[in-house]
């Protein structure tokens, strides 16, 4: 592909200054996979760069080359204008750049402020270690970012929001010049997001190169001074945020204009309830939720993070034990104790951490679509019927556009949004009547976005119940018919969905603490 | 969807080597290589009579690493196979010669005894969630003190059961082809081995197995009662462990109630030479008959050149970590 | 409960049918002299730490005499003493203590035992050819001596006899029928074997059975019904017998002798035998031969 | 911000809690369960002439257990730790015995040795990328062997090194509190405990050693020499293991080149039983001196209850996973 861009190449705001990174004609292969192809990037100092572009367009392994995980094909790296080769994650450390994964790469049996300052522990003699410095520094950077957190917090009791929080502290710990963000507000909510921006702000002006990769289109507006777009491993173009809309950037990123429908809340009153769930409670992180969603519905679910909306799901599929409460199934009470017995009486969950709760990264595509779905597949004597699997998966990988070299490859080779769709794929196929889906489009691209919405309204159409947690509220505004919220394990109350209903009602019940309870939620 | 696929219908070798497809097997290399060695080395090695020799001594070890593979892949280790053969071949010989059933019976007993045992140690595991090492830590300790108070600390002989030690000496290929005496114990290793390649490749309990290893919690989260399939393969791991232990009394005409231990790392070993992860997940069948019978022509081909003892040794930790190391190499190289 | 004399044995080993035999002769004697006798010993031959733990345990229940059979003398020489000191008689069994404490010592000579099973190897291949060891301990007390006598006598009595391997298969039945598996594949003109214990002596047995190489002269060491069957059925030539019965009963009497302070013997030799097809059936030696 | 943490200079006994902290220690309740169950069973049991036996039947167990442990820690594990012990041992009896150095000399051989036995398993292990498992099972198999080939098969006495016995023992204690002859193998555990300790919670080391366990990616991705590291914790697990050598050969005044096979097993339950996790990035070391006790009492409290042994061996498999269970239901319940 030639170098020539139909797109402009802006300079970043002030005047003609040197990039700090310049990254020329980086080629990449991976086995079946070309992953990138002549592919130009460059970051001014004090400019955030936004890289975009669909699920797979490469620009995690774009990135990982500049942080010395992968070495390149082909191409060169220029650093303050000097050819540079990146060799190691050390060598990209010292040349002051720094990364923040897409995956959560922590060590989880150890504390928040050791996981910030692996490798770098501030030390006495003897190689004893300054545990007191360490753990003030590792506060010193949690105050600076706003975060109430306990540097001496074991990290995997943390929620996957705090965990992202700890990636990021350790990213800003090492003051580097180029900061490297791969989706860092996947797992954040809006609170979060305001205050990372405040600090990519800060850093901004302080001179600091910061290359933020997002599939939140509404960020870029407000963060972003230019986007550079990526599809199928190319550089498509690169402009400059404040003029050039939105709309153009989508089009780049998939190759035409997206419709988006507008929500239309249908009339479900004499719907039959699908699931209904009584006076659920569970020590302090889920106090008597109550609720009920009737077939066809799709119900929302916000709050904060730790609100316990994924407790209640949990709960609700038997994945954690619960000590109160009825779940009824289609009008009969169902004893649910494992997921066993929730994908029984037809429930399904999709959770929020694919790595750790949705996927066997280890196996291939085909095997993971199947895995809530191998009763179906089975033959006589227990022998399975892999054509079928294999036509079913393929449907799936059609319908979903994961993009995948094949439906054998294994699912850790994916990008993150193609692993997503894995889970997504996963659970359409095994037709449940009631599917809970928590953040279904964490990490997806906003043209999957769309095609997800499209398929969850569907899924609603023909008569399932749909439940939806999502920390992003355009998201839940845009799909719910009924709007959950929950603050502190309590279901503080029930909105309507559609126009009457805005971000600040939801936030109103999101903040309703103990004090000002009253006694609403639960049924309609 | 169009048709892309090779026949669904493999044949019977092509399965033994598909469920280890992706796993490279380049051990197959490290064997070669030894049995090029030895060759030169020796002219006694590569005779008939010598390869029989040493396929029949790979298949007690054989039939053990099997087990032991189904339960390393779901992410467990299995430390009792070998105590285990010995309380299965001590049960064939209570029902054998103390309570004088016929043969059958006691093949059924032994099998059952051995699945049941390993249904009990993956109710440790699945129910009572003891780390699989100690689970069967404590499995292998009272097998061999249960072996030894059942039998009365008395080696049990299959004198009065005619056709017993045929289960492991005779030979009902060399029956068929005069030429090729390849004794049943080895027959039934292969057996074993193409059953085991068949489950794990081609049945649901196979898949849980990979997927238990790979991400239980997922597994689980996806609607699958863990538990029971965990318990299922473990219990499949006992049974294969009866037949091992039916495999071992009929080569030694008795049930030798104190043998057993250490039999396990033998196990293990092999099964890790065979390039089956201990993280669960991934390994392969064909991989642990590779192993087995690398170990196998080591000992048989060190003994043959009359090597001292203490060096054979020696000798036999290099190679294995050689062998594995060549393996790591290539399987990098290969990306 | 402690009323009835007690008196633990700490043997090398428990499993092994040798020393359940020596262990079935401590029992008749423990009921013929009314005592109460406990027998232990560890898994294997190495594990001499192991042995000091079991003497150390049986010293804490302060026995009116122990009997010992040491894996390593020296080894135990501080726990001895303090038998010593607290006056609990030492009795000396299966093989001596370099020491002065055990009151007496009932044993067999394996050395010349093992030698004359070298002269009756000798005899059977007519005083020339290839003969193999495998012995059952490179290190034990009882494999060294056994293979040594066998190995000496040879050298010093039959200068046409080669020994041209000596392997140890740990006294397990399966690793000795592979190991002689190998020797006869190695040696194709092998006269002879000699297995040293009764685990490598089957081993022996079940190897040449395999390879179908009956001309094979056969020499074993202890019994054990495999081991008779395979003398009756003429596969085996012979075997030497120690008298393990007799090592445990006389260990138990002189134990119980030394407690209540009379005089004990200071070796007990409780001998040993070569026996064939010839003679198994003899009273003399059907009673030191065991199942 | 403000200083919220403890003193920074814990109490020595604090340290060895310290790192076992968010473990949760209940391995100790079985302990002391036992205690009391063997105390009502015998009054032999708690004497202090028992006491000191167990103890010092611990001694050896326990300090294997801990190079275990760091090993373990960093999710690796170590078959070698038994035959690198007899390895040291026999190390050591050349040095002193055949060479005739004096004793400081043939310590310092004896721990050296260790620790570079360990480094190179570390570099199999961190360098050549072999499966733990099997670099230290090779280790295990080669060392066995070269015990055997250095002391030509035979023991080596230390008659002529005066004061050799008395590294194991001879009683320091004893000699300043008359009533406690605690041996000095049971000091040289405890001082290897608390070093071991410290090192894991307060040094770099100790720091990497959880990591790598943890997450050896992402401590990697940081930029962390991660090869070094963990080499660093093989020698130094190496290195203990020569300790734990010197003590054998102490207590047996002799170096026996044949032991050491199956001690790997035991070290590893005494680890896995005082709750420090197989898949690595957990443990104590105060955890695994506790496993190591209840093995020793276990075994030490069946023997004086003259329990026959080949039930003493199913008793034992039985509290093993009897206690593990307990520590298992404690901590689901403690969340
Ligand atoms: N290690 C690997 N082996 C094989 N293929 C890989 C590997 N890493 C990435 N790929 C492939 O390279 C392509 C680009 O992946 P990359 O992770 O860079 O995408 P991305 O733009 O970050 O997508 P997302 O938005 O979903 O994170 C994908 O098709 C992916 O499947
Ligand atoms: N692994 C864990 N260990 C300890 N506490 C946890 C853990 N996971 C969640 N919590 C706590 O449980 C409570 C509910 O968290 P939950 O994840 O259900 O919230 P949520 O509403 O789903 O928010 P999120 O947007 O973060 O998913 C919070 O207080 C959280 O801190
Ligand atoms: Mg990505
Ligand atoms: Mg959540």
């Amino acid at each position: 592909m030639a170098a020539v861009s139909p797109y402009e190449m802006p300079e970043a705001g002030s005047g003609h200054r040197q990039p700090v990174v310049s990254m020329r004609r980086i080629e990449k292969r991976f086995p079946g996979v070309h992953a990138l192809k002549n592919v130009q990037f460059d970051l001014m100092p004090g400019e955030v760069h936004a890289l975009m572009g669909e699920n797979g367009a490469g620009k995690s392994t774009l990135m990982k080359i500049l942080s010395g995980i992968y070495p390149k094909d082909d191409g060169e790296v220029l650093i303050d204008g000097r050819p540079t080769d990146v060799p190691s994650p050390r060598a990209a450390q010292d040349l002051g750049i720094s990364i923040i994964h897409q995956e959560l790469s922590l060590m989880n049996d150890l504390t928040a402020a050791q996981n910030i300052f692996i490798g770098r522990e501030p030390r006495l003699s003897f190689g004893r270690l300054d545990e007191t410095a360490l753990n003030r520094r590792a506060a010193e950077i949690f105050a600076s970012m706003n975060l109430k957190l306990d540097p001496r917090a074991l990290v995997g009791r943390l929620t996957i929001a705090k965990q992202q929080m700890v990636e990021i502290a350790k990213a800003l710990s090492f003051n580097a010049r180029v900061l490297i963000m791969d989706e860092p507000t996947a797992a954040l909510n809006n609170a979060e997001i305001e205050e990372l921006f405040i600090i990519i702000r800060r850093l901004r002006t302080e001179g600091v190169g910061i290359i933020y990769i997002s599939h939140k289109m509404d960020e870029l507006k407000r963060i972003a001074d230019r986007v550079t777009v990526m599809r199928d491993g190319q550089h498509v173009g690169t402009v400059a945020a404040a003029d050039t809309p939105v709309d153009r950037i989508i089009a780049m990123m998939v190759g035409r204009a997206l419709a988006d429908s507008a929500l239309t809340v249908p009339d479900l009153a004499g719907a039959p309830v699908a699931l209904e769930v009584k006076g659920l409670a569970r020590g302090r992180e889920i106090r008597d939720v109550s609720f009920s969603v009737r077939k066809g519905e799709i119900l929302g679910f916000a709050g904060l993070m730790g609100a316990g909306r994924t407790e209640v799901a949990r709960a609700i599929f038997g994945a954690d034990p619960r000590e109160a409460g009825e779940i009824i199934v289609d009008g009969v009470r169902r004893d649910i104790r494992t997921p066993a017995d929730a994908v029984e009486a037809g429930i399904g969950y999709l959770s929020e951490d694919r790595k750790h709760f949705g996927l066997a990264v280890g196996m291939d595509v085909r095997a993971n679509i199947a895995m809530a779905s191998i009763g179906r597949f089975t033959r006589r004597f227990g022998t399975l019927d892999e054509t079928a699997m294999r036509d079913a998966a393929r449907a799936y990988i059609e319908q979903l556009t994961i993009r995948t070299p094949s439906d054998r490859q294994e699912v850790r080779l994916l990008s993150g949004g193609n692993q997503q769709k894995v889970v997504i794929a996963k659970w359409l196929l095994r037709d449940c009547d009631v599917l809970i889906f928590d953040e279904p489009t964490r990490g997806i691209d906003v043209g999957a976005k769309s095609e997800i919405y499209k398929l969850l309204n569907g899924l609603a159409a023909q008569g399932r119940a749909v439940i939806v947690i999502s920390s992003e509220l355009p998201e839940v505004l845009r799909l719910s018919h009924r709007i959950a919220v929950m603050c502190e394990g309590r279901l503080t109350g029930i909105l309507p969905g559609g126009a009457g209903t805005s971000q600040e009602d939801i936030m109103r019940l999101a903040t309703q603490r103990e004090s000002v309870m009253q006694p609403m939620g639960g049924m309609q | 969807m169009s048709t892309v696929e090779a026949s669904p219908r493999a044949s019977l070798a092509a399965r033994l080597f598909q469920s280890g497809a992706h796993q490279k097997l380049l051990a197959f290399a490290s064997l070669v290589i030894l049995l090029i060695g030895f060759s030169l080395a020796s002219p006694s090695f590569m005779q008939t009579s010598n390869i029989i020799a040493i396929l029949q001594a790979t298949s007690v070890n054989g039939v053990l690493a099997i087990a032991a593979t189904l339960v390393i892949i779901t992410g467990g280790i299995d430390l009792s196979v070998g105590t285990l053969m010995t309380f299965c071949a001590v049960i064939a010989g209570v029902v054998l010669t103390y309570w004088g059933m016929p043969l059958p019976v006691g093949i059924v007993a032994a099998i059952a005894a051995g699945a049941l045992c390993g249904l009990t140690s993956g109710t440790f595991v699945a129910k009572m969630k003891i780390p699989p090492f100690i689970a069967t830590l404590g499995m292998m300790l009272m097998l061999k003190g249960l072996s030894l108070v059942i039998s009365g600390t008395r080696p049990i002989y299959f004198n009065d059961t005619p056709g017993f030690t045929e289960i492991s000496r005779g030979s009902l290929i060399g029956a068929v082809i005069p030429g090729l005496p390849i004794p049943n114990g080895v027959l039934i290793l292969f057996l074993v081995a193409m059953a085991a390649s068949y489950i794990l490749g081609r049945t649901v309990l196979g898949r849980y197995t990979f997927a238990l290893g790979s991400n239980e919690e997922s597994v689980r989260l996806s609607g699958v009662n863990t538990d029971a399939w965990k318990m299922a393969v473990y219990a499949l791991a006992g049974g294969i462990c009866g037949i091992a232990g039916l495999l071992i009394a009929s080569r030694l005409n008795s049930a030798q109630p104190a043998l057993g231990l250490g039999y396990e790392l033998e196990a293990i070993a092999a099964v890790v030479i065979g390039g089956t992860s201990l993280a669960g997940g991934r390994g392969s069948i064909l991989g642990t008959l590779i192993g087995a019978l690398i170990m196998a022509v080591l000992a048989n081909g060190l003994r043959i050149l009359s090597v001292a003892q203490e060096w054979q040794t020696v000798v036999t930790g290099a190679i294995i970590i050689l062998a594995v190391y060549a393996d790591m190499m290539r399987k990098r190289r290969m990306g | 409960a402690q009323d009835k004399v007690y008196i633990p044995l700490i043997s090398k080993g428990f499993q092994h049918q040798f020393w359940q035999a020596v262990k079935a002769g401590a029992d008749k004697a423990a009921a013929e002299l009314d005592v109460e006798v406990t027998f232990e010993g560890p898994d294997n031959e190495t594990m001499v730490d192991r042995q000091i733990d079991m003497l150390a345990a049986a010293l804490a229940k302060k026995p009116a005499a122990i009997g010992f059979a040491a894996l390593d003398s020296q080894a135990a020489i501080p726990l001895l003493k303090q038998a010593d000191e607290a006056g609990i008689p030492v009795i000396a069994f299966d093989s001596g203590v370099d020491s002065d404490i055990p009151k007496a010592t009932a044993s067999t000579d394996n050395v010349s035992a093992a030698a004359l099973a070298a002269d009756k190897m000798a005899e059977l291949i007519g005083g020339a050819g290839k003969v193999a060891v495998v012995a059952h301990d490179q290190t034990s007390r009882t494999g060294i001596d056994r293979r040594d006598g066998f190995v000496n006598r040879i050298g010093e009595k039959y200068p046409d006899i080669e020994i041209v391997t000596i392997q140890y298969g740990g006294g397990d039945h399966l690793q000795s029928t592979e190991i002689t598996k190998s020797i006869l594949q190695a040696n194709p003109d092998i006269k002879g074997i000699f297995g040293t214990n009764e685990g490598s002596a089957i081993g022996v047995v079940n190897g040449v059975r395999e390879m179908d190489r009956k001309e094979v002269v056969i020499i074993g060491y202890d019994s054990g019904t495999q081991q008779k069957q395979a003398i009756r059925d003429g596969l085996m030539a012979g075997a030497i017998t120690q008298n393990p019965v007799g090592i445990g009963y006389e260990t138990v009497k002189a134990a119980v002798a030394a407690a209540r302070g009379e005089e004990v013997p200071d070796t007990i030799d409780t001998g040993y035998y070569y026996y064939d097809k010839t003679n198994i059936d003899d009273p003399e030696i059907a009673a030191v031969l065991y199942d």
